[in-house]
């Protein structure tokens, strides 16, 4: 059953279209991948998916519901999570209190008890941080959760950030070129990683560039090209859609890779 | 976990040592003065390092709450007949409902944009004191009347050494408490990333006003702890320079640092009365140990001294 | 319509200085991201140098160049010994450090010149000319042209010279300004050295109407940063726009509604600007990058 | 370099002034404290002030002290800030263990300070003007400058006498501005006033022609009175000349009673009227006059020393200064409450603001008379001749 859908979507910066009509949808347990040049409109279709930005058209549904224009703060209560392209850790927690904050909305966060401590509070905190320790592990994280996180290196904070999206127990996760900057043997972890959370029934909008991971893992891959949709399906129908390959490589590469 | 316990608790140890220790070494009731003096500016500095240090929210109008409190136990007492322990009570919730109000289209606001906001409601507020003078007196400020706790006159140099010594010691333990919660966490995390916090479910919004709220209940009761301590309160406390003064403690302490806000007041409230003997060149030597000490110590100087014991302690 | 043109006028005026620090405290930000809050600092220099310096023989024109010189060496020794060493430091503890260094330099001018108020003789005498009814000090016209002037000579600076591109380069991004060769510490010095001579400059057109002594500055650094805030941080158009916006706010608030209330009404409609527009009047739209 | 040279003397001077606090000296001097507004928005009060006692201080004590002992001054600053002031006081009382108290150069910083020297029950005798101060009268508190309600009462006086009856107040919202304005509205239908025009500036404001504006086009104005002190009033009263008013009566106050509000204010302060101590006027006083010995002896002392024109906040301090010691003299004890007693006792004192007789239940002992209407002609102050 679907859970997330994009109709028609659009928003434009100082007249220049950076999304413009894309429409898209993704079951449980599914994995979505959007893929295009740079500045094809990836990142800002996450960002008005995620209420980051308005869409200026078009209307987004979560589990049937009309959420568009939301805050992102509600859509995360509505169980939308995600990470981003140029890092958004905390750089002055550690690492544990990154996937703390990870978990807001499965605390209770009352003001008062918070500013006396009350027993509750240091009882909630405890298993916060158990859960928080948990999820670490999953992205091998684990020997550095008290460690600041602004001294991660690149590799673990995107991680980190997987952890810490992960641990609002989302029902959508969008992450945002997750594999960047990995190595091999990182990327292939991701991976695992990837396939592992949608098995459990988590809906993934994925953002990569390595094709290799997104060929791999993909249920359906959407294509955007200059903020528009150019084409969508299996990944084995959009790697042989030939208007794919003239985004990517221009009109003579395209032929090129044709004759080839 | 256990650490962190530790160190909390041992923070509150060595400063209730220090508020018990001291008075042994003072020889006059002068140096109670200024020791009291210290422990209410401090305490306004933790409530304004909340909304600072930990959501990353500026406030240059800070005295404006500081104003409310003290103004609440003068004007109280004397012209609504509502007594002193009351009307402290009634002025911190004035300030938390100001504060609740202003704050929801105010905290939209960013970083300089933030301030000049800030900074106007305070000027507001000041101008409003000082220009009613049939309630507060007018510029030359109005006497507070004495607390009394059940039939307890806390008054002399001695006492309120004491009661501004526990209510440091209270505000700085609920600060601390703070630190290690879903709510603390929330502040320091909007104030790292406001995009990451809201996609994690954080109400950015509310929490600031959160922390806005805090900050205005310290500063409002620590207003109050001084009308009562001098007897008398006029329209400066609620002025600007006293915001300038009260940032200036927060940021020389050290930002997010609970013990660097009691340090900076130390260091700022006590620095003048240090430096009287240079006559004239007073100012320009207290300029100049802001500079310096902002240069050399630029997170602060609890943050950026404990940073080299860290270091030197490896080494 | 002459109480009308009366208000104006004096808005204006007073607006004008207002705008000139408001300018200083855009150019210092542009280059360097820094709110100096010893801004007003530099106008109570150029006042009392000049002061100083006609008293000692000096002849005007020569004393107000004697009073620039000074302040711009002021301006640029705080961006050598105050902010440099600090770079890289939080935006907040900059602004620390000016407030350090506004209270060093009124200490410093108190010992040097003294605390008294002083005045200088209006340009071209101090009879007041009569437009439509409103009297008018001849000085208030050397205050605007003057300000007029400045900002001419700024926007043909930013716009027209290398320097001047140099300068707008660092404010729009400074790591690629320095990636294409500009010396981003040389751009600061020199913002630095032009806020001063700025607000020496407004010190030196005021003077004969506000009079001036040691601690003029603080009231100005404040005014002046709510009138950049208003017209938007950064934005030198804004400034002058949100200086002289101040000034007829406080004008006008003084005659027509209350004297006694007329800096709440000009802070009021300050927050309610911003309340429209977070950015202040000309203030850059950001859009959120993650 | 002479500052470097000073700086280093002054370090050298703290350091043995912090080295030798505790008195060693105790036995032999009398200690004397002082809390002024030496910098800050009231640093024109304070400054004068300030030099004032540490020039006659000195003086004393090169004749020989007090009966056979010298005088410690001790002086803090408390840049207008009444919160520091009151801590300061604190420190005179407690630390430094002064036996009278000199000082207080605005109502903010003398209120704020009232509770710890009559708690402490030490003599303090403020250089304050308004007239909370000394009323109700408090056991340990006495001021020697005029109140705001006498120049109010002098300045209607004058009025009434040129039937001039509907008058437009212009304030400053500082202090002495806003204290004065009160004491000016209530006195004022004792005098058959009509207040017609009431505005306000603040003490920092650079132009006050919208304020001026309002009152010119108020029908029925007479005369303007400018409650206020500092620059303001200079810059009200160029204002008043631009705008073309000088033919309506202008009344400062006391608040600008030193000669450089003539040089400020310039041409347009010709015609304007104040009521003033003797001081300012010490030369143009008859002979006769009983104050003119001690205003040219002060004022010559003063400009001498000094190189700026006498003002009447610097002899304020001088009187407070020879007020005390004149009583402790007479007690020939340092025992402040013998002091006290002695100060209460005061008659016949002719200082600068005028001639003192104190009682226990007036602790100014100043009456109507010794304000003197002055008018400036010339770029100088002149007696207005009673009756005109």
């Amino acid at each position: 059953m679907t859970i997330l859908k994009g109709t028609d979507l659009g928003i434009s910066f100082g007249g220049v279209k950076a999304v413009d009509g894309v429409s898209f949808s993704v079951g449980s347990g599914q994995i979505l991948s959007i893929i295009g040049p740079n500045g094809a409109g990836k990142t800002t279709l996450f960002n008005i998916v995620s209420g980051i930005y308005v869409a200026s058209r078009g209307t987004i549904h979560l589990a049937d519901e009309d959420v568009t224009g939301l805050a992102p703060h509600k859509l995360a209560a509505r169980g939308l999570s995600r990470t981003f392209q140029n890092l958004q850790i905390f750089q002055r927690m550690t690492a544990c209190e990154n996937v703390m904050v990870g978990r807001h909305l499965r605390e209770k966060c009352n003001l008062l008890p918070a500013l006396f401590r009350t027993p509750s509070v240091t009882r909630q905190n405890r298993e916060t941080r158990a859960a928080a320790l948990d999820l670490l592990a999953e992205v091998g994280l684990k020997d550095v959760a008290d460690v600041p996180a602004g001294s991660l290196p690149y590799g673990a904070c995107k991680r980190l950030e997987i952890a810490r999206a992960l641990a609002a127990e989302p029902r959508v996760l969008l992450l945002d070129e997750p594999a960047a900057g990995c190595n091999a043997v990182e990327t292939e972890e991701i991976d695992h990683l990837i396939r592992q959370v949608a098995d459990r029934g988590v809906a993934v909008v994925l953002v990569e560039h390595d094709m290799k991971l997104v060929m791999k893992i993909s249920d359906r891959i959407l294509v955007l090209d200059r903020g528009r949709p150019l084409a969508e399906g299996t990944p084995r129908e959009v790697r042989d859609d030939p208007k794919v390959l003239e985004a990517y490589l221009g009109q003579h590469g395209a032929r090129e890779a044709a004759r080839a | 976990m256990g650490a962190l316990l530790n160190q909390r608790f041992l923070t509150l140890v060595v400063l209730a040592a220090v508020i018990a220790v001291l008075p042994l070494l003072f020889p006059s009731s002068y140096y109670f003065r200024v020791a009291s003096l210290v422990w209410v500016a401090a305490l306004a500095a933790i409530g304004l390092n909340i909304l600072m240090g930990q959501a990353g929210q500026v406030s240059l109008g800070h005295a404006a709450f500081f104003g409310i409190g003290a103004y609440a136990v003068a004007i109280g007492p004397t012209h609504l007949g509502i007594p002193s322990w009351a009307a402290l009570l009634i002025g911190a919730v004035l300030s938390a409902v100001l504060a609740y109000l202003v704050g929801r289209p105010i905290l939209r606001l960013k970083g300089h944009y933030l301030a000049i906001a800030t900074l106007g409601l305070g000027v507001l507020v000041a101008l409003v004191i000082s220009t009613e003078s049939g309630w507060t007196g007018g510029p030359d400020g109005m006497p507070v009347e004495r607390l009394t706790l059940f039939g307890w006159r806390v008054s002399g140099s001695y006492t309120w050494y004491w009661v501004t010594g526990a209510l440091l010691l209270i505000g700085t333990w609920i600060a601390l408490n703070l630190d290690e919660t879903p709510t603390g966490r929330a502040f320091r995390a909007l104030h790292d990333s406001e995009v990451a916090a809201q996609v994690v479910g954080v109400d950015v919004a509310r929490f600031k006003l959160q922390a806005f709220v805090i900050a205005a209940v310290y500063a409002s009761l620590a207003g109050s702890a001084l009308a009562f301590m001098n007897g008398f309160i006029n329209p400066d406390q609620a002025g600007f320079l006293h915001s300038v003064e009260l940032v200036t403690i927060v940021v020389l302490g050290g930002l997010g640092s609970v013990v660097g806000s009691i340090v900076g007041a130390a260091v700022l409230i006590t620095l003048p009365q240090a430096l009287t003997v240079f006559h004239e060149y007073e100012h320009l030597l207290l300029g100049l140990i802001i500079i310096v000490s902002m240069i050399f110590m630029r997170n602060g100087i609890v943050p950026s001294l404990s940073a080299l014991l860290l270091r030197r302690a490896r080494s | 319509m002459a109480e009308f043109l009366q208000f104006l006028i004096s808005g204006l005026t007073v607006g004008a200085v207002y705008a000139l620090v408001a300018l200083g405290f855009t150019l210092i930000y542009n280059a360097s991201g820094v709110v100096n809050f010893a801004q007003g600092e530099f106008v109570m220099l150029g006042g009392m140098v000049t002061v100083f310096a006609s008293a000692a023989g000096a002849p005007l024109p020569l004393a107000a160049l004697i009073a620039i010189v000074a302040a711009v060496i002021i301006g640029l020794l705080l961006h050598r010994l105050a902010i440099e060493p600090a770079r890289g430091a939080s935006a907040v503890t900059l602004i620390i450090i000016t407030i350090g260094a506004s209270i060093l330099l009124r200490g410093l001018a108190a010992i040097v010149f003294d605390k008294q108020f002083h005045k200088l003789p209006a340009f071209t005498g101090e009879t007041p000319i009569d437009i439509l009814g409103a009297a008018v000090q001849p000085q208030s016209f050397w205050v605007l042209g003057g300000t007029a002037v400045v900002v001419v000579a700024l926007y043909a600076f930013l716009e027209h010279t290398i320097l001047g591109k140099a300068v707008l380069a660092t404010a729009a991004n400074r790591l690629a300004a320095r990636l294409v060769g500009i010396n981003t510490t040389t751009i600061m010095a020199l913002a630095f050295g032009g806020s001063a001579a700025i607000g020496a400059v407004a010190g030196i057109l005021v003077t004969p109407i506000t009079l001036t002594n040691y601690d003029v500055g603080t009231l100005l650094a404040l005014k002046g940063f709510a009138a950049a805030m208003l017209g938007g941080m950064g934005n030198p158009l804004g400034a002058v726009v949100g200086g002289l916006l101040l000034g007829l706010l406080e004008a006008f608030g003084a005659g027509y509604l209350s004297s006694t209330y007329k800096d709440a009404f000009a802070f009021l409609v300050i927050l309610f600007v911003l309340f429209a527009a977070p950015q202040g009047l000309f203030g850059r739209r950001v859009v959120e990058r993650v | 370099m002479v500052m470097k040279a000073k700086l280093t003397a002054s370090l050298v001077a703290g350091a043995m002034v912090l080295g030798m606090s505790q008195g060693a000296l105790a036995q032999d001097t009398i200690k004397i404290g002082s809390v002024l507004s030496a910098t800050g928005p009231a640093s024109f009060l304070g400054e004068p002030e300030d030099k004032t006692l540490r020039m006659y201080v000195d003086k004393i004590n090169a004749a020989g002290g007090i009966n056979g002992k010298k005088i410690e001054l001790v002086i803090y600053d408390d840049g207008g800030d009444a919160n520091k002031a009151r801590t300061f006081a604190t420190r005179l009382v407690e630390d430094d263990e002064v036996v009278a108290m000199v000082g207080g150069s605005t109502t903010g910083t003398t209120m704020a300070m009232i509770p710890v020297f009559e708690d402490a029950k030490i003599p303090f005798i403020s250089l304050a003007g308004a007239i909370e101060v000394i009323d109700p009268v408090r056991k340990f508190v006495f001021k020697t400058p005029h109140t705001d309600k006498m120049a109010c009462e002098k300045i209607f006086e004058d009025l009434k006498k040129r039937n001039l009856t509907k008058i437009g107040l212009i304030s400053g919202t500082d202090g002495f501005g806003a204290s004065m304005r009160a004491q000016c509205v209530k006195v004022a239908p004792n005098y058959g006033m009509e207040i017609v025009a009431d505005e306000n500036y603040g003490p920092r404001d650079s132009d006050m022609t919208a304020q001026l504006t309002k009152i010119k086009n108020t029908a029925g104005l007479q005369a303007v009175v400018n409650p206020g002190f500092g620059q303001g009033p200079a810059i009200v009263t160029r204002n008043y000349a631009q705008l073309g008013m000088g033919d309506i009566p202008f009344y400062q106050s006391h608040g600008v009673a030193s000669k450089s509000f003539i040089d400020l204010a310039g041409a347009a302060a010709e015609g304007v009227r104040l009521p003033a101590a003797a001081l300012l006027v010490g030369d143009k006083l008859p002979e006769s006059d009983p104050q003119k010995k001690v205003v040219t002896e002060y004022k010559q002392t003063y400009e001498s020393a000094t190189k700026q024109p006498v003002s009447t906040f610097g002899g304020h301090a001088y009187d407070g200064l020879f007020i005390l010691v004149e009583a402790m003299k007479r007690a020939n004890s340092t025992d402040p409450q013998k002091i006290r007693d002695e100060i209460e006792k005061t008659k016949g004192f002719v200082g600068t603001g005028g001639i003192v007789n104190m009682s226990p239940t007036d602790h100014l002992g100043l009456d109507l008379s010794a304000f003197r209407m002055l008018e400036i002609k010339g770029g100088d102050w002149n007696l207005v001749a009673s009756g005109s």
